[in-house]
């Protein structure tokens, strides 16, 4: 009896989350020829995963404890890691949580959307293992566990991303994202490898202990590795050819998951590395790199998906683009902007997957992701739509969704941080994500004019409302996003601050596994002080009322009183006001429709447009370059 | 003599980079890959080596301060890296067959319908 | 009771000073003027300055044609949520010292906000399904693309000039700017801020789409472009909505740059906000305007990211170094 | 960045506005300008030369033939709303009846109200008119021996100096009532008296100055 | 009330819609010195609409040819009541000297009911103006009989 409560205690709730999620797979491979009990076999393990993550909650994230976990009993010995360990922080769990529902609404989703495809058994397999294989990253408190996930999720996502092989550049992205990624594995092992040569062990809190005060050629070369390692999992520059190729490839319920949680993954390795075992953030130079390679994230993807003409391709670059927002915020190294980069992290997470699924809805029914082929469906596909939407305002920051509230977190960080430290590079970075910002709602207007606004294709005449599963999984989204968005402080109070305050406790995260933090410095007074005001809810209060007001006053003078055609004869006083004889399908397409800002910055699309030419040696070179790069700045900065 | 392991592992990883950078045709990449698993698998069982050392096959009544084994965790973590290696090659193969199915050639520089 | 009389208050504000009775009379008013301001500098004699009322209440009264290609509710929905939106904005902006809601966003939240008006302009046009509007759209998004990096330039400058006087380091909410004036006299006296003013003043024309920025519009190329199948009273709203948003761009740039010139008493400082921005209208629209032939969409983009952006980075950079 | 109008507006912004403020003030045609035609059927001949040149098929002339032989009612209407006021109505009108005046006002709602018509009766004819054959062919035969000018007729209609006349038949064609008869081989000019409505257009178009009216 | 002061505001801003239904383009001239600072029908409430959709008031100059009488028509028929169609210069009234042209469908009036003529080639932008306070008379007594 007592082993029973003993194994219902939360103690094991991390290992559970990520072995239901395994035992689903395999089930499925057993058991899943029957379509039911495939679906009730998926769900069931996701859901469970979902529910041990959430009953994870109240005592790491808000009573603040650290789940130490020896697999097997195995507890060190001597002073020494023997046995793997799984530890849960807040951080982790921060990002379990973030894994586990992209994992349930994607696997939601998929029930419907993947309907038509055959070898649907290997879909489920193969998503429960991408999904336990995230899990298990986030989860793990052993560097050379976490290769493994890595390696096991890469090839899950490998395989989804080639899943529908017949698909336009289906095989084509697997292969080179496959190729990249493997150079990317390849470095987390041998960085592996050389810092367990140099600290005898791969436990991360003994590693976190032992490295600091250690460091020498070889650690400063795993760092680097490592960190390479790391960006190509969470595709950031100059990785982002290989997540626009894979996202625009996969079904979309494999988009959601490598955008929503794969990239997530890294995001976590990076802070792990660089927080944790090495605790770097401290360095200037090191806050350079971050912010860095962030804002160019940010800036290239964005200026690339502006240029895109295929729907999810578009929403790749975007995501990349979200990333690069958050390894900015991250990379700032205040508690502010931890908070707010987690906090942006979980908005990527939740409108990035409303948007793949509206993607995903779009192919459901049109067969399609071409920009310039689709067009008018917001008559049609309404409740996509309107879906859809809500999920473009939140990814432009459009108030009150909540893209907006972290962006705004992230400009006032950058701009604080570029204030304390009278460094004006910061400023810079400030500038760069609000134009940034803008430049994403532009394209968001390209893709809403070219897909659900505009007019219809005659082809598309006959297309439906997608079925009620798949508009459930994206509800579910969509109310998150407004969920997050309309209360920020609570959502920093009880989520994102406990994860960032982790962040700045390496010495709880060493002593909770038993080791020894009395050289590491203690958590550090963390403040998530900012100047900005934001009441999203007054703002909503005085924008219903006005509202109200105005349509009071509208429907009172017969503002409604319109006339609109009725019935299939269109009269020529309904149709669009247009230069012919009578209306002809004349739709703006996708494909140009920024051109006025395009021409000024001819010069630097035709170097971009040269640079993803889509050879995998030459993203292969970039990421030789990109590790060299690295490498040098570890040499010499560390 | 440990020494001339890593340089071996290091220039098997450079090779294999090398490989996969230059050469454009999709089996020869397949094969960087795996030059460049294999240098790691040499890095790795390099680092557990220790010159004189026994297999680390013991009880623990056997166990004191003595007793001198080469390090067990590399090699398991080699063992993996092996599996994991062969993983690659078969996945990649099977893509390669595919890609070649679909778009006629190896040659990588033709395989760029996704660009720009 | 004091709940319903605080409720009473506050629907004051939203309804009649500073919202929807105040930004309705003075919006218009302001557009009037400014019509009749560059009929003026034509040699002409121009409308009437209750011009705009009369062309607000003639398209009440006329009929509203809902194009069979257009989804109805967006169609119908999109000018209530723009107006409804902007007096937000305008309820956020302080008037002088008196704020009724400015405590509750700063800057950077304008900024924002102001987005959401052009956004309901653009999924309006948009849902007309018409080929106009979706070349009025591309033209408009990049308009605000233009005035965007210029804006954000003008803003980080007055948060960082306030900031550093308050000893705070930044200082982005406009109560706080407005409280700063209040007592240390107005920003635009201060060198650093001029060129910040004059780009503000260049960026005013360019997010209401007034000529020569009105690319988006161009009624003898697009066929006014995203309202082109707008009819009747939501076309009323519109230009309603444009007027307002004159009024609340310049009343912005008052409570930036020309705080502390107000008298502590409500309805006198409304009278002096609205003088002076009919005072920025003439300057930075109707002026603009009179000597000036519309830009062609690249040439507003260049215009905006190397004069405008020039002029509101010297201020950045003056700020920052705290001159 | 060119702003060649920045002086000039501010000049203009204080100074008084050029507008001719028309409804209040009422402003005149220019001088010479052709606007509302009138038509004075007093000194209308009927010959039917405006409707002739007419370009914009402004003019229709309709002839109502009047019981007991009191002539025939002809009326003239101009339709203002197909003219395009080139004024070569006026110009060919040998009698200056059509006359294009400086009122540019012609807004209607109604196309009637933009029809300026007038009409006139055209006195009988003396039917038999027995000495004008005669004359006729006194003249004719006068002319060969005498060689002397003929005498205009009475009644106003035009006679021929055949030893003058070198037949080109210009006369002809210009004669809008077709009353005229020219053979160039036969060299004879033969006129109808009936359709003959003295309007003088031949004397005018003749190259030869060699008909009298 | 609510009611009379949109009436008077009708009266009050008028906006223009052309057409060029194959004009010489006389017209189309006069009617742009109608807005020029000398005539500067702006202070009477006149202002050129981009879209039909805005406009109170047609103006149809030009003979209507037939390649160009399907979009005039429609053009009118998408013109939110109260509308008022003017046809400006003698074309769109008869055709003018292209009347029996093999090309010319015209005139308006067989198609719509025309509201105001305005006769001239070209008409006098005074007669533009009064043809257009005529046409915004119409356009109130019209507002007047609406629901």
């Amino acid at each position: 009896m007592s082993s029973v409560m003993n194994a219902l205690s939360y103690q094991h709730f991390p290992i559970y989350a990520i072995m239901v999620l395994f035992l689903g797979a395999f089930l499925i491979v057993v058991f899943g020829g029957n379509r039911t009990a495939r679906n009730i076999l998926a769900l069931l393990s996701i859901t469970a995963s979902l529910a041990f993550i959430l009953a994870l909650v109240k005592p790491v994230m808000w009573d603040g404890e650290i789940i130490a976990y020896w697999m097997g009993g195995r507890v060190p010995a001597g002073g020494y890691a023997i046995g793997i360990a799984l530890e849960v922080d807040a951080l982790s769990l921060f990002f379990a949580l973030l894994v586990s529902v992209a994992v349930f609404v994607s696997g939601v989703y998929s029930i419907q959307y993947m309907r038509h495809d055959d070898n649907e058994r290997e879909y489920y397999t193969l998503f429960l293992m991408l999904g336990g294989g995230v899990m298990g990253l986030v989860l793990s408190g052993d560097l050379f566990n976490m290769f493994i996930m890595v390696e096991i999720l890469t090839f899950a996502a490998v395989a989804l991303t080639a899943f529908r092989n017949t698909a336009k550049g289906a095989l084509e992205a697997a292969f080179k994202y496959l190729v990249v990624g493997s150079i990317g594995s390849t470095c987390i092992l041998v960085g592996t490898s050389m810092l367990y040569a140099q600290a005898h062990t791969l436990n991360l809190a003994q590693l976190a202990q032992v490295i600091p005060g250690n460091l020498n050629t070889a650690t400063k070369v795993a760092f680097a590795l490592l960190f390479v390692g790391f960006g190509t999992k969470a595709f950031i520059v100059p990785f982002h050819p290989l997540a626009a190729d894979a996202h625009g490839a996969a079904p979309a319920s494999i988009s959601v998951m490598i955008s929503g949680v794969l990239t997530k993954s890294g995001i976590y390795g990076i802070i792990r590395l660089t927080y944790f075992l090495f605790q770097t953030m401290n360095l200037g130079t090191m806050q350079f790199l971050l912010v860095f390679i962030g804002s160019l994230s940010m800036f290239v993807c964005v200026t690339m998906a502006l240029a895109q003409h295929d729907f999810k391709r578009l929403l790749a670059f975007h995501s990349i683009s979200q990333i690069g927002y958050v390894l900015t915020a991250v990379g700032l190294c205040t508690a502010l902007g931890v908070s707010a980069g987690l906090y942006h992290a979980m908005n990527h997470t939740l409108f990035k997957g409303l948007l793949f699924l509206a993607a995903g809805a779009v192919l459901h029914e049109t067969g399609t992701t071409d920009l310039g082929k689709l067009g008018g469906l917001s008559k049609k596909m309404p409740y996509t739509t309107v879906l859809f939407l809500i999920g473009a305002f939140s990814i432009s920051g459009i108030p009150p969704f909540n893209g907006f509230a972290s962006k705004w977190m992230i400009y006032q960080a950058t701009y604080q941080k570029a204030v304390e430290s009278g460094n004006i590079g910061f400023l810079l970075v400030t500038i760069i994500a609000l134009v940034t910002s803008v430049l994403t709602l532009a394209s968001f207007v390209k893709v809403s004019q070219s897909v659900f606004f505009g007019q219809l294709p005659r082809e598309l005449e006959n297309v439906k409302e997608v079925p009620f599963g798949m508009r459930f999984a994206m509800a579910i989204f969509a109310l998150l996003c407004v969920l997050t968005g309309l209360f920020p402080n609570l959502v920093t109070t009880y989520i994102t601050e406990p994860a960032a305050r982790a962040v700045f406790s390496v010495a709880q995260y060493i002593g909770a596994m038993g080791f020894d933090a009395s050289g590491v410095a203690a958590e550090t007074a963390v403040s998530f002080a900012h100047v900005g005001v934001w009441e999203p809810i007054s703002w909503l209060l005085i924008l219903c009322i006005a509202l109200l007001s105005v349509t009071i006053v509208a429907v009172a003078s017969k503002y409604d009183r319109v006339s609109q055609c009725s019935g299939e004869a269109v009269d020529s006083k309904y149709e669009l006001f247009y230069g012919g004889e009578a209306q002809e399908f004349s739709q703006v397409g996708g494909g140009d429709l920024f051109w006025g800002f395009k021409h000024n910055w001819r010069g630097y699309f035709d170097v971009m447009h040269r640079l993803h030419s889509g050879v995998v040696n030459d993203y292969a070179l970039w990421a030789v370059v990109d590790l060299a790069l690295v490498l040098l700045f570890s040499l010499i900065v560390l | 003599m440990i020494m001339l392991n890593y340089i071996a592992s290091f220039f098997l990883i450079t090779l294999g980079l090398y490989t996969i950078v230059t050469k454009h045709n999709l089996v020869k990449t397949v094969i960087g890959l795996s030059i460049a698993d294999y240098g790691v698998n040499l890095l790795l069982i390099s680092i557990g080596f220790n010159p004189g050392g026994t297999a680390p096959i013991f009880t623990w009544s056997e166990l004191n301060p003595a007793s001198f084994f080469v390090d067990p965790i590399p090699q398991a973590l080699t063992l993996t890296s092996i599996v994991i290696g062969a993983c690659v090659t078969a996945m990649s193969l099977a893509l390669v067959i595919k890609l070649e199915e679909q778009y006629g050639t190896t040659d990588t520089r033709e395989i760029r319908r996704l660009h720009g | 009771m004091t709940i319903v009389i605080t409720a009473l208050q506050y629907l004051g504000y939203v309804l009649i000073f500073p919202g929807f009775l105040f930004c309705f009379l003075a919006g218009m008013l302001l557009c009037g003027i400014d019509r009749k301001l560059v009929a003026k500098m034509q040699k002409r004699v121009g409308p009437p300055i209750l011009q705009p009322f009369y062309d607000f209440f003639k398209l009440c009264g006329k009929e509203t044609i809902i194009p069979a290609s257009a989804s109805k509710t967006t169609f119908l929905m999109a000018p209530l949520v723009g107006l409804a939106a902007l007096v937000v904005i305008q309820l956020f902006i302080p008037v002088f010292s008196f704020s009724a809601f400015s405590g509750m966003a700063d800057v950077i939240v304008i900024l924002y906000l102001l987005l959401i008006p052009a956004m309901s302009i653009i999924l309006g046009g948009a849902a007309s399904g018409s080929p106009y509007a979706g070349v009025g759209l591309s033209r408009e998004m990049v308009t605000i693309i233009s005035c965007e990096l210029p804006l954000v330039l003008v803003l980080l400058a007055v948060a960082k000039t306030v900031g550093s006087a308050m000893g705070t380091g930044l200082c982005f909410s406009l109560s706080d700017i407005a409280a700063y004036q209040a007592m240390n006299g107005s920003l635009i006296t201060k060198l650093s801020m001029i060129p910040a003013a004059v780009a503000m003043l260049l960026i005013i024309p360019g997010e209401t789409g007034n000529h020569p920025f009105d690319a988006a519009e161009a009624e003898t190329e697009i066929c006014e472009g995203l309202l082109a199948e707008y009819s009747g009273a939501p076309l009323g709203v519109f230009k309603l909505s444009h007027a307002i948003k004159m009024l609340t761009l310049t009343s912005l740039f008052v409570a930036l740059f020309l705080g502390g010139l107000g008298t502590g008493i409500v309805a006198l400082d409304g009278i002096i906000l609205f003088l002076l921005c009919v005072v920025l209208t003439a300057v930075s629209i109707s002026f603009v305007h009179a000597i000036t032939a519309r830009l062609k969409i690249e040439q507003i983009f260049k215009f905006y990211w190397t004069l405008v952006t020039g002029l509101a980075l010297i201020s950045l950079v003056l700020a920052w170094y705290g001159l | 960045m060119d702003l060649p109008f920045v002086k000039e507006a501010l000049h203009q912004l204080f100074s008084k506005s050029s507008c001719a403020m028309y409804p209040v003030v009422p402003s005149e045609a220019a001088p010479n300008y052709r606007g509302r035609i009138v038509y004075h059927p007093d000194r209308c001949l009927g010959c039917g030369m405006c409707e002739r040149v007419c370009s914009g098929n402004a003019i229709t002339r309709t002839v109502e033939h009047l019981p007991d032989d009191q002539g025939d009612k002809i009326t003239l209407t101009f339709n203002l709303g197909s003219c395009t006021f080139c004024a070569t109505c006026a110009d060919f009108c040998s009698s200056h009846s059509i006359e294009f005046t400086g009122d540019y006002h012609m807004v209607a709602t109604k196309e009637e109200d933009l029809l300026v018509s007038g009409s006139f009766i055209k006195a009988p004819r003396k039917k038999p008119a027995a000495p004008a054959a005669p004359a006729k062919a006194e003249a004719c035969a006068a002319a060969e021996p005498a060689a002397e000018a003929p005498k205009p007729r009475e009644d106003g209609k035009p006679v021929n100096d055949p030893a003058k006349c070198v037949y080109c038949t210009l006369c002809a064609r210009k004669c809008p009532a077709g009353a005229l008869t020219v053979d160039r081989a036969a060299k004879t000019w033969t006129l109808d008296e009936d359709k003959c409505v003295a309007c003088g257009t031949c004397a005018e178009a003749c190259p030869k100055n060699c008909i009298i009216m | 009330m609510f009611k009379k002061l949109i009436q008077e505001s009708m009266g009050k801003s008028p906006w223009l819609f052309h057409i060029n239904a194959g004009s010489c383009n006389g017209c189309d001239i006069e009617l742009v010195s109608v807005l020029t600072p000398r005539y500067d029908a702006e202070r009477l409430g006149f202002k050129l609409a981009g879209s039909p959709r805005h406009a109170d008031i047609v103006v149809v100059t030009g003979p209507v040819t037939k390649q160009s009488l399907p979009r005039v028509l429609r053009a009118i028929s998408q013109v939110p009541e109260p509308r008022c169609i003017v046809t400006m210069g003698s074309c769109p009234q008869s055709g003018n000297v292209f009347r029996g042209s093999y090309s010319v469908a015209g005139p308006l009036s067989k198609y719509v009911h025309v509201d105001v003529d305005v006769a001239g080639c070209a008409p006098k932008p005074e007669a533009v103006i009064d043809g257009l306070a005529l046409a915004t008379q119409i356009l109130k007594e019209k507002r007047g009989q609406m629901k």
